[in-house]
């Protein structure tokens, strides 16, 4: 393990972005994103969430992967050169590194989609939280808030220093070119980062028990909930853009006269046009089928496919609702116990 | 450069003929001549027109029938509209195959029941001429077919000419509403099923057709004594990508786009009801 | 407020028994602080589900297209700007004033949770009270006391009809009226040159993720088909490319020009904090200066500005600079 | 290429939007009159200046135009009686609006253009064409693909 003084991060992220784009939650206007690193940037490591994940830089918004040419009855297409892959992330909290395996499941099974696998090349650095918020559940899904097994390297907060750990080759490779900016922590600052994970896994306000919520899930395409909870949604795409998992998306195409591009970008199962099919038909035709699917999807349907939950407990949605729905209370209704600790 | 999933090739839509007032069959080939890719009865493909966008359709053509896929596409949307504007010899776009199709390995050695409603004849008909190429695999072929009117049936000279034609291979076909001209069977395609009193006997059936037609024709056959594994039927939902990440064609946990769209309605059953 | 709330429970258990209404709309109490969501009470006995307290923010009014449209007779709560979003409604011909029956309660200011954030007071917080002009933040094992209008929505604190405009019953006293100044944001744009501004919006549109929450929470929002929801035309393409972003929030702006009651629920819900609010009111600024003052849902009778005219109106677009 | 030279082979294009009654008519004396007018102009005929969407304009703009011109029949000759007072409303708040923006007010013009004033029109988009070349090409609310 070593460490680095927070006094020396500048230094740091200067030297990193010498190597590749460095992406870290900065604050503009009041909004905390990821954005590449510049001189100047105002870096915001200590809020917890940004608030668009960093899935926003794995599987970007839209993203045109051809171009065309139409001329009288001929058609050219042109592929668009796959997006570049060595970045680095940086300050990612550890659901949201659990959110980008989420997304890894879906892109990366057959047919791989090469533009997420070449951008899913990125080394990703993430930070511990010492102290969720209220609104915070990774520990409902067996998550650690003090700790993401998928980075390549993980962080700790030690107050005024971050401890630091490389967990894969990548990070170890690295961390070895770091070797001006990192120290070597005492034996009982080492130690802290037991302490610290300990720490913020019981700060996680409240205790989960999802023992058979999947399977209970499975059963509740019918259950009342969903008769009550969907009447004051208002069909907006917050819970779903926000989500670190989310990754429906819609094809596009735009022109200009004969030359045009196709694009991928997302698209919400919240919104009524998302399953209208061309004859008018909706297998979806309320709200009520939407929100259903959603919640559906994450606790039920994904599991089934994938072998995990869709869901890793940041609280975006929860927090960022017009509304208030809020995942805890299905999750409840699927027999999830909550206590408080 | 590495391959997109989603980027499509450039074919050419060598022949359009007419079906009915508003269904068209389009005979797509690669730009060097042949079929833009293999595939099996009840597959799927990717057609675009650039600027206007995607839509998913079943193939219609069978297995190494011809050197070009067909496509029969009814005028519903803007895609399909688009394609309906386009002259022979333009080129579009095409990605597939996708989806399962139908599981012809099961079908050897058995009677075949095709039910088929308007422009669901399409997946069936690549299916049928498969099954007729290799005739000596299966046993009694029917298939019956209905549309709103005469005018609406697709495919008339296979209907009339080349299946009859095939060794114990019967056609029955029928409207929904009558008119002058029309000394065949009047009534809705389900039901005709029933009368027809069709035996479940070594049988599978097949249908295709609008959401409300297989609704009915499934609790026909049962009524007939058809187990829910004997019965396959192909549903549509909106797609965008064809191979399961898009996330909207879901039914449950099966995309119908992945593990679809043909679904035997045993598993159909086992199934949320939200199709 | 509990009086207020017990007022609203007990009104709404009447309304359902006796049958004058078939729905009561009111705000639930969620699981932690700051949730106070809306509810659609059926049966008198879960009138006690209903509550009123600093978060009930949510306006109720745009529920009643559906509900209305389902033929129920509604009974709701007010705060003063739900009233406004609810007269537009009415203006719109979108709803039946006869199908609801209004509760108006006062308001005088409700509390932002993320002002509590940025201030450090989230973590651990259980509730959070009000007595006078004073909150109580309340912990596990302590509380502490701030003056109020620190943690109040920027629109309650500019709030100019705290009380209902519309009600059949008015739960509780008036409030006094005391807004500040509406324009500052805006006059402060205006000051900037052109460029600057353009830089300024382009930062704050180029964050949009194109949600649509800004679009579904508005009262003044109501088409049956909306514009940006239309495949043919489409004008607007789904890639948050930033003319299109543009394109979205100039004209989602404009069609509220003349309509936007300034409740300031499309500021609130925007995820991505676009000032959304000053768009608004710039609009506003300008039809009162134009045409003359006018506040949009006050009065449903009276027409919108933009579908009117004067024949001595100014030919405004010969300024050689916009205001 | 210097910014000046760029500029002189800046060649704006401007939408003008014209009233089927009045201003199409105007232009179409501009054309039998032989006035000659710039060639940056892309006429669209509309029934009414009150027909043109603040959604036409933003369009025309983010598919490259540099300009766009509104023009109408005199107030008070309104084949529809009142259709350009409603205009006059619409775009002297857009107008405003697209200047709140960022976007420079001089590329959205609003003009008052009888059918028997053809000069008068070919004049209209000589300025606005002389403006807008001064002004340099519209980059701000012009789609980037």
């Amino acid at each position: 393990m070593q460490e680095i003084q927070k006094a020396r991060l500048p230094q740091l992220w200067e030297y990193l972005a010498k190597k590749a784009p460095l992406y870290l939650p900065q604050q503009e206007d009041g909004v905390i994103n990821f954005a590449p690193w510049q001189e100047g940037a105002r870096v915001k490591l200590e809020s917890l969430n940004t608030v668009l994940p960093p899935k926003s830089i794995v599987f970007p918004q839209w993203e045109t992967y051809l171009h065309f040419t139409q001329k009288a009855r001929e058609l050219k297409l042109t592929p668009t050169k796959e997006p570049e892959g060595s970045y680095i992330l940086f300050g990612v909290r550890p659901c949201d590194v659990a959110g980008i395996t989420v997304l890894d499941r879906v892109f990366l099974q057959d047919p791989v989609d090469v533009f997420y696998e070449s951008r899913r090349r990125c080394t990703i650095i993430s930070l511990a939280c010492n102290e969720p918020d209220i609104s915070c559940f990774c520990s409902a899904f067996g998550l650690e808030p003090g700790f993401a097994p998928a980075a390549d390297i993980m962080l700790w907060d030690g107050d005024k220093f971050l401890l630091w750990q490389s967990l894969t080759e990548k990070g170890e490779t690295l961390t070895h070119s770091l070797t001006d900016l990192l120290e070597v922590p005492t034996p009982a600052e080492t130690e802290s980062v037991q302490c610290l994970r300990e720490t913020a896994a019981t700060v996680q306000e409240q205790k989960w028990g999802l023992d058979g919520v999947k399977e209970r899930a499975k059963d509740m395409f019918n259950a009342p909930i969903w008769d009550s909870l969907y009447r004051r949604c208002l069909g907006c795409g917050i819970c779903t853009y926000l989500c670190p998992t989310c990754h429906c998306f819609d094809i596009g195409d735009f022109s200009r006269g004969e030359r045009g591009e196709r694009f991928r970008c997302w698209d919400s199962c919240m919104y009524k046009d998302f399953t209208l099919m061309a004859s008018g038909e909706n297998p979806r035709p309320t709200q009520k089928e939407r929100v259903r699917q959603r919640f559906m999807h994450k606790l039920s349907y994904f599991p089934a496919q994938h072998g995990l939950y869709g869901c890793v407990g940041c609280g975006r949605c929860v927090r960022k609702c017009p509304v208030n729905i809020d995942i805890t209370q299905v999750i409840k209704e699927a027999g999830g116990s909550i206590s408080c600790a | 450069m590495l391959k997109h999933p989603l980027f499509p090739q450039v074919a050419v839509v060598e022949r359009i003929s007419r079906e009915t007032a508003d269904i068209k069959t389009f005979s797509v080939a690669a730009l060097k001549g042949g079929v833009p890719f293999n595939f099996m009865p009840g597959q799927c493909a990717m057609l675009s027109v650039p600027a206007v966008g995607e839509a998913l359709f079943s193939i219609t053509s069978a297995p190494a029938q011809a050197d070009f896929l067909e496509f029969s596409i009814k005028k519903t949307g803007a895609v399909t509209d688009c394609l309906h504007g386009i002259e022979e010899g333009c080129q579009i776009a095409i990605r597939g195959p996708y989806g399962n199709g139908f599981p012809v390995a099961q079908l050897k050695g058995r009677d075949l029941l095709f039910i088929g409603g308007g422009i669901g004849l399409a997946p069936l008909r690549s299916l049928i001429n498969y099954c007729l190429v290799h005739r000596g695999d299966y046993g009694n072929i029917h298939i019956v077919y209905g549309a709103r009117s005469a005018a609406d049936l697709m495919q008339r000279k296979e209907l009339y000419e080349n299946w009859p034609a095939s060794p114990a291979t019967s056609v029955y076909l029928t409207v929904d509403t009558g008119q002058e001209g029309w000394d065949g069977h009047v009534g809705f395609v389900p039901q005709y099923v029933e009368e027809l009193g069709f035996s479940p006997q070594n049988s599978i059936a097949l249908t295709c057709g609008p959401p409300i037609m297989i609704k009915y024709v499934l609790a026909g056959l049962e009524r007939l004594g058809f187990q829910p594994e004997q019965i396959h039927t192909t549903l549509e939902m909106r797609m965008k990508c064809g191979v399961g990440k898009c996330g909207r064609c879901n039914i449950g946990g099966k995309y119908v786009c992945r593990n679809g769209p043909v679904f035997n309605f045993a598993e159909l059953k086992k199934l949320p009801a939200e199709y | 407020m509990k009086e207020i709330m017990q007022k609203m429970r007990a009104e709404a258990a009447r309304v359902l028994s006796s049958g004058e209404v078939d729905l009561v709309l009111g705000w639930e109490k969620g699981d932690l602080w700051w949730q106070s969501y809306p509810v659609f009470i059926e049966n008198e006995k879960k009138a006690e589900l209903l509550t009123w307290d600093l978060f009930c923010v949510p306006n109720l009014a745009k529920y009643l297209l559906e509900e209305i449209w389902h033929k129920k007779r509604v009974a709701l709560f007010f705060k003063g700007c739900d009233a406004l979003g609810f007269n537009q409604l009415m203006q719109d011909k979108r709803v039946d004033r006869e199908k609801a029956f209004i509760f108006a309660v006062p308001c005088s200011g409700l509390v932002d949770p993320q002002k509590v954030e940025r201030a450090g007071l989230h973590q651990g917080l259980l509730r959070v009270e009000r007595l006078g002009d004073e909150l109580t933040f309340v912990y596990k094992d302590r509380e502490k006391k701030t003056a109020a209008p620190w943690f109040y929505y920027d629109k309650c604190l500019t709030c100019r009809y705290p009380n209902p405009v519309v009600f059949d019953f008015m739960l509780g006293e008036p409030v006094p009226v005391n807004p500040r100044e509406r324009f500052t944001a805006v006059k402060e744009l205006e000051g900037q040159n052109v460029d600057a501004r353009f830089q300024y919006w382009q930062r704050q549109f180029s964050r949009c993720i194109r949600c649509f929450a800004c679009r579904n929470v508005c009262p003044a929002c109501s088409c049956r088909e909306c514009i940006f929801d239309l495949t043919s035309p489409r004008w607007l393409g789904k890639a948050t490319e930033l003319s299109e972003n543009q394109f979205y929030h100039i004209t989602r702006a404009f069609h509220m020009a003349g309509r936007c009651v300034d409740c300031g629920e499309c500021a609130r819900v925007c995820p991505v904090q676009i000032p959304l609010t000053s768009l608004n009111r710039k609009l506003i600024k300008d039809i009162d200066e134009l045409y003359g003052p006018y506040d949009a849902g006050v009065d449903p009778q009276k027409v919108p500005p933009l579908v009117t005219f004067n024949p001595g109106d100014p030919a405004a677009f010969l300024e050689s600079k916009g205001v | 290429m210097s910014v000046a030279a760029k500029t002189q082979d800046f060649e704006p294009l401007i939408v003008a939007f014209c009233c089927n009654w009045c201003s199409y008519a105007g232009a179409d004396l501009a054309g039998t009159g032989r006035m000659s007018y710039p060639a940056n102009i892309r006429v669209i005929r509309v029934p009414c200046s009150s027909r043109v969407s603040p959604n036409f304009i933003l369009r025309a703009f983010q598919r490259g135009a540099d300009g766009v011109v509104v023009a109408g029949c005199h107030p008070g000759d309104c084949h529809y009686v009142s259709g350009n007072y409603h205009a006059r409303r619409r775009f002297s708040m857009l107008r405003r609006f697209l200047e709140f923006v960022g976007i420079e007010a001089e590329r959205l013009e609003v003009h008052w253009i009888s059918a028997s004033e053809g000069s008068r029109f070919a004049q209209v988009m000589q300025d606005i064409t002389d403006k807008i070349r001064v002004l340099g090409p519209n980059r701000k609310l012009r789609d980037s693909r």
